[in-house]
């Protein structure tokens, strides 16, 4: 048992990347099915676990191969990427048995598999990149997850899936080569890839340009796989034509992980607040950040796709999370890391209730829907629900995380600041507001009338990620506080 | 002009990939542009050569009859991302063909032009 | 699909017993010299490949089938993670070959093998399934075109 | 392979553009070989020249192969090319000088690798040692992304078709 556990940061990885291969192996559906679900939750109870073991006993160093870093790989689980590890396996855990239902009406016993191949892969990459300690074992992994969602995002039913893959794939490589680029600079500086020997390497060179440019690259690289304003091309499409259940584990767990990657590199690699608040990135991230959260809170009113509208909505939060960063204060980042985890339940749940709308309706165009609020009662309810915390409204998990973020503001004497974050709110509500007129205060169409609420293996998974919304308005001991201990490691750059 | 010929494996680099990434960028053709992606993928793999590079070392594998090697890390890393890359480009143009299918044409705008109705 | 010429086809017959072999010394051979299980798998991989395109890919499908390289895909992933399993039940870490020999260094050089052997499988497979799917594809579409008149 | 860039940035013609791409991974492979990367060249020959070369012109055989000509101005291309480049230059001058055997880079982690690899794991060939052991972890991540390439691309060609054939027996799947 004592063995066991002191295995947990390999097995977390290393069980999706065995379920995945097996799913690929016996290529039966059902079977795969069964494989994905009940992986999916091991892996949850081991992030769980390593969470547990980290609150006790603090960092966790885990050596591949037995070879001592920096010559072998090493794992490395402190409390800022246990936080993300539990995040991200528990979306997917809470998905998985949502997705037989969408998945077995479209595709063949093999394409099935593959489906949750790739699914788990995604998972596999994920977790991977957010629990190495090491900088091109985090290229490898990100490269996994990529390049398996933009298989998954091609399975989507509209030809625009494709489209969306194929842009999605040139725009993510870029990004990939651009994070290359900037860790072969770091290494050409150093010689070494280890991120917590790289970081202590770094201070004595902190200010040549070698490492500066890294900085610049591994943020604009990071940035496109984000997707930060004005980066953020590919996520509209390729969240909005690819399967709804891809849409929802995607917004849920791929740009968390990238978030942080971002603070990883920040915070930890770059000396902490010291170093990385010298440079002018602060200012020029906060700077995107505010543009990202007005101009895609516009785009996304003027949407008349569902899935799309909340695509936009992704790209504002991403503006939220980023411009709780660019303070890099202890409050600040609670509220990112808050509104982080906030995020991926909100969106995931949103994404599950539109598939389940798709799922019976065939579109999610906003005028398809008039009058549904009568016919799907839960699944609408739901949606206002996650929608409200979507917006920020007192009781939800978003107003918890909007207060800090708000907070973060006010200690900089930026009250300004507190003012945009609540009139972007606004924005949101307008957005949302204009799906609640529509299903609920307009007559139902022919084809509206003759829906039935949506199947229950459907209902349920939403209502646990809407349940968790709600409770996490409530009580905070949770997120906020986790995020809190986070936060102190990463302003202090403890690792 | 010392200061170009001491750097000039970076300056050839730094022309490649830049001509990558144009390629990448301003093209519409998406053959094209995936063949652009391998170019700047390609050169990056030069920048993590040159730094482990020894003047007058030999390949990394050992034998009595050397003292000094070149760098035996990059060219680890480098293979991993070449396998990357071609993982990359063969699912790229597994998209480019179904696109192809799809729509009839493989450049960008045409594409473009025919999503917007 | 190439027009039949006889010069080709006994070249190729010939050569590709010679590229396999290759591709068999670069797999075992890649401790000593350069090479290894991914520049070995795709010699072999290329071997085939060159069959198929002297043959037509029907008559490559039959030295291997497609059912079966699907399969060898994902099992080369699961012979090298595998092999990490299998380092836990001798009470090491992850991919630790150290415990498989007598001692350290032989159980490193018999894990090497075995992982080698893995990518092999993986890189073999999965080459010439994207090959057999490009070709694939266009032998559908010249049927369609058939079909469609 | 300076002018192998160009000849890919000027032609229209996709298979100038293929053929080009090939002889550039080729050229690659020899300045590898000069670096004293055998098995990177190798790898680099095979892939980047070879296989990648015969995908690329089995795609070619089932799409147009003549670009259609720019339509937009290639002014903001052009400026992120630049201010890639520039960064890039601003980084770059100051590495350390090449060849030498006094960097960071030839200091650190890479000297344990050459000293003791024959001893820890029997493979005269540093960079096996270092691939399949040492950085074993990131082959089998490699490995991984392989098998993600290939289902990807399984997912996308080989099984459509099936899709496809019932798509024209159903009349009305106009959608």
């Amino acid at each position: 048992m004592e063995f066991l556990q002191e295995q947990l940061p390999a097995l977390q990885v290393v069980l999706p990347l065995v379920a995945a291969s097996l799913c690929a192996l016996f290529r039966f559906g059902y079977l795969s099915w069964l494989i994905t679900l009940s992986s999916s939750i091991l892996s949850f109870l081991v992030a769980v676990f390593l969470l547990l073991r980290v609150l006790e006993q603090g960092i966790i160093s885990y050596e591949i191969g037995g070879w001592s870093p920096p010559f072998g790989i090493e794992y490395r689980v402190d409390l800022i990427n246990a936080f993300v590890l539990l995040i991200v396996s528990g979306v997917s855990a809470v998905i998985v048995p949502y997705t037989q239902k969408s998945i077995s009406a479209r595709f063949d016993s093999t394409e099935q598999s593959w489906f949750y191949c790739m699914y788990l892969l995604v998972l596999t990459g994920l977790l991977g990149v957010t629990i190495t300690g090491d900088a091109f074992n985090i290229f490898v992994f990100l490269e996994i997850s990529s390049l398996a969602s933009y298989a998954m995002i091609a399975m989507g039913r509209d030809r625009r899936g494709l489209t969306a893959a194929y842009q999605y794939l040139i725009m993510g490589t870029i990004g990939a080569t651009f994070i290359v680029i900037g860790i072969g600079l770091l290494w050409a500086m150093t010689g070494t890839l280890n991120l917590y020997d790289l970081a202590g390497r770094l201070p004595e060179i902190k200010n040549t340009r070698p490492v500066l440019a890294a900085l610049a690259f591994l943020t604009v690289g990071v940035s496109l796989k984000l997707a930060l304003f004005p980066l953020h091309l590919w996520l509209p499409n390729a969240y909005a034509y690819g399967p709804s259940v891809a849409s929802a584990f995607l917004a849920g767990t791929a740009t968390k992980v990238a978030i942080y990657l971002l603070l990883r590199f920040f915070f930890t690699i770059f000396g902490g607040a010291t170093f990385f608040t010298e440079t002018p990135l602060p200012e020029i991230l906060k700077i995107l950040a505010l543009l990202a959260m007005f101009a895609a809170s516009i785009v996304a009113i003027f949407q008349s796709n569902i899935k799309r509208m909340l695509a936009y909505s992704s790209v504002a939060q991403i503006g939220f999370i980023v411009l709780g960063i660019s303070y890099a204060t202890e409050t600040s980042l609670t509220g990112a890391m808050t509104h982080m985890f906030n995020h991926a339940i909100m969106k995931a749940g949103l994404f599950l209730l539109l598939g389940a709308i798709m799922f019976r309706l065939g579109s999610v165009k906003i005028e398809a829907l008039s009058g549904i609020g009568r016919k799907m009662p839960l699944t609408m309810a739901g949606f206002v629900i996650l929608g409200l915390s979507l917006i920020g409204a007192p009781g939800t998990a978003g107003f918890i995380s909007k207060w800090y973020l708000g907070l973060g503001a006010l200690e900089q004497g930026e009250w300004w600041i507190l003012v945009l974050i609540v009139s972007a709110s606004l924005l949101t509500m307008i957005y949302i507001g204009r799906v609640v007129e529509v299903a609920y205060f307009r007559e139902p169409t022919d084809e509206v009338v003759q829906l039935k609420e949506a199947p229950s293996e459907m209902l349920w998974p939403a209502y646990l990620l809407i349940a968790a919304a709600i409770y996490f308005g409530f009580d905070t001991s949770f997120s906020a506080d986790l995020a809190r201990q986070a936060a102190v490691l990463l302003v202090n750059a403890v690792y | 002009m010392s200061l170009i010929l001491a750097s000039i494996n970076y300056w050839v680099t730094i022309i490649l990939m830049i001509g990558g990434l144009y390629i990448v960028v301003a093209h519409g053709n998406m053959v094209k542009k995936l063949v652009g992606l391998s170019i700047f993928q390609t050169s990056v793999y030069l920048l993590f050569l040159s730094p482990g590079k020894i003047l007058g070392g030999t390949a990394p594998i050992i034998s009595e009859k050397f003292e000094v090697y070149s760098n035996p890390l990059p060219h680890v890393l480098i293979l991993t991302a070449i396998v990357v890359g071609v993982a990359t480009i063969a699912l790229g143009m597994a998209l480019v063909v179904r696109i192809n299918e799809a729509y009839g044409t493989i450049e960008d705008d045409e594409v473009h032009e025919m999503e917007q109705d | 699909m190439i027009r039949d010429t006889i010069i080709l086809r006994v070249v190729i017959k010939l050569l590709l017993p010679a590229i396999l072999l290759f591709a068999l010394y670069v797999q075992f051979h890649g401790d000593y010299g350069p090479g290894g299980g991914f520049q070995a798998g795709v010699a072999a991989a290329a071997a085939i490949i060159l069959y198929g395109l002297v043959f037509g890919v029907s008559a490559a499908r039959k030295i291997v089938p497609q059912k079966f390289l699907f399969s060898l895909i994902p099992i080369g992933v699961l012979v090298f993670s595998g092999t990490g399993i299998v380092s836990w039940f001798f009470g090491a870490n992850y991919l630790d070959y150290s415990p498989f020999g007598s001692d350290s260094k032989s159980g490193q050089h018999l894990g090497i093998l075995i992982v080698e052997l893995g990518v092999f499988i993986t890189v073999f497979s999965t080459m010439l399934a994207i090959f057999y799917s490009f070709a694939g594809r266009s032998e559908i579409l010249s049927l369609d075109g058939d079909t469609d008149k | 392979m300076v002018a192998a860039v160009i000849g890919v940035i000027r032609s229209r013609n996709l298979f100038v553009v293929v053929m080009l791409g090939g002889i550039y991974s080729f050229l690659m492979a020899t300045v590898m070989v000069a670096l004293d990367a055998v098995d990177v060249a190798m790898t680099e020959a095979a892939v980047g020249a070879g296989m990648s070369t015969v995908l690329l012109l089995a795609v070619l055989g089932l799409v147009k192969t003549r670009e259609a000509p720019l339509r937009h101005s290639p002014f903001i291309p052009l400026l992120v090319c630049f201010l890639t480049g520039a960064a890039l230059i601003y980084g770059t001058l100051s590495l350390p000088p090449f060849g030498r055997q006094d960097t960071p880079t030839n200091q650190h982690v890479a000297p344990y690798y050459i000293k003791n690899s024959v001893k820890e794991t029997g493979s005269p060939n540093i960079v096996t040692a270092v691939l399949a052991s040492y950085r074993g972890y990131d082959t089998l991540g490699e490995t991984t992304v392989i098998f993600t390439g290939g289902i990807g691309v399984l997912i996308l060609l080989s099984t459509s078709r099936r899709r496809r054939l019932k798509q024209s027996s159903d009349e009305d799947s106009s959608t």
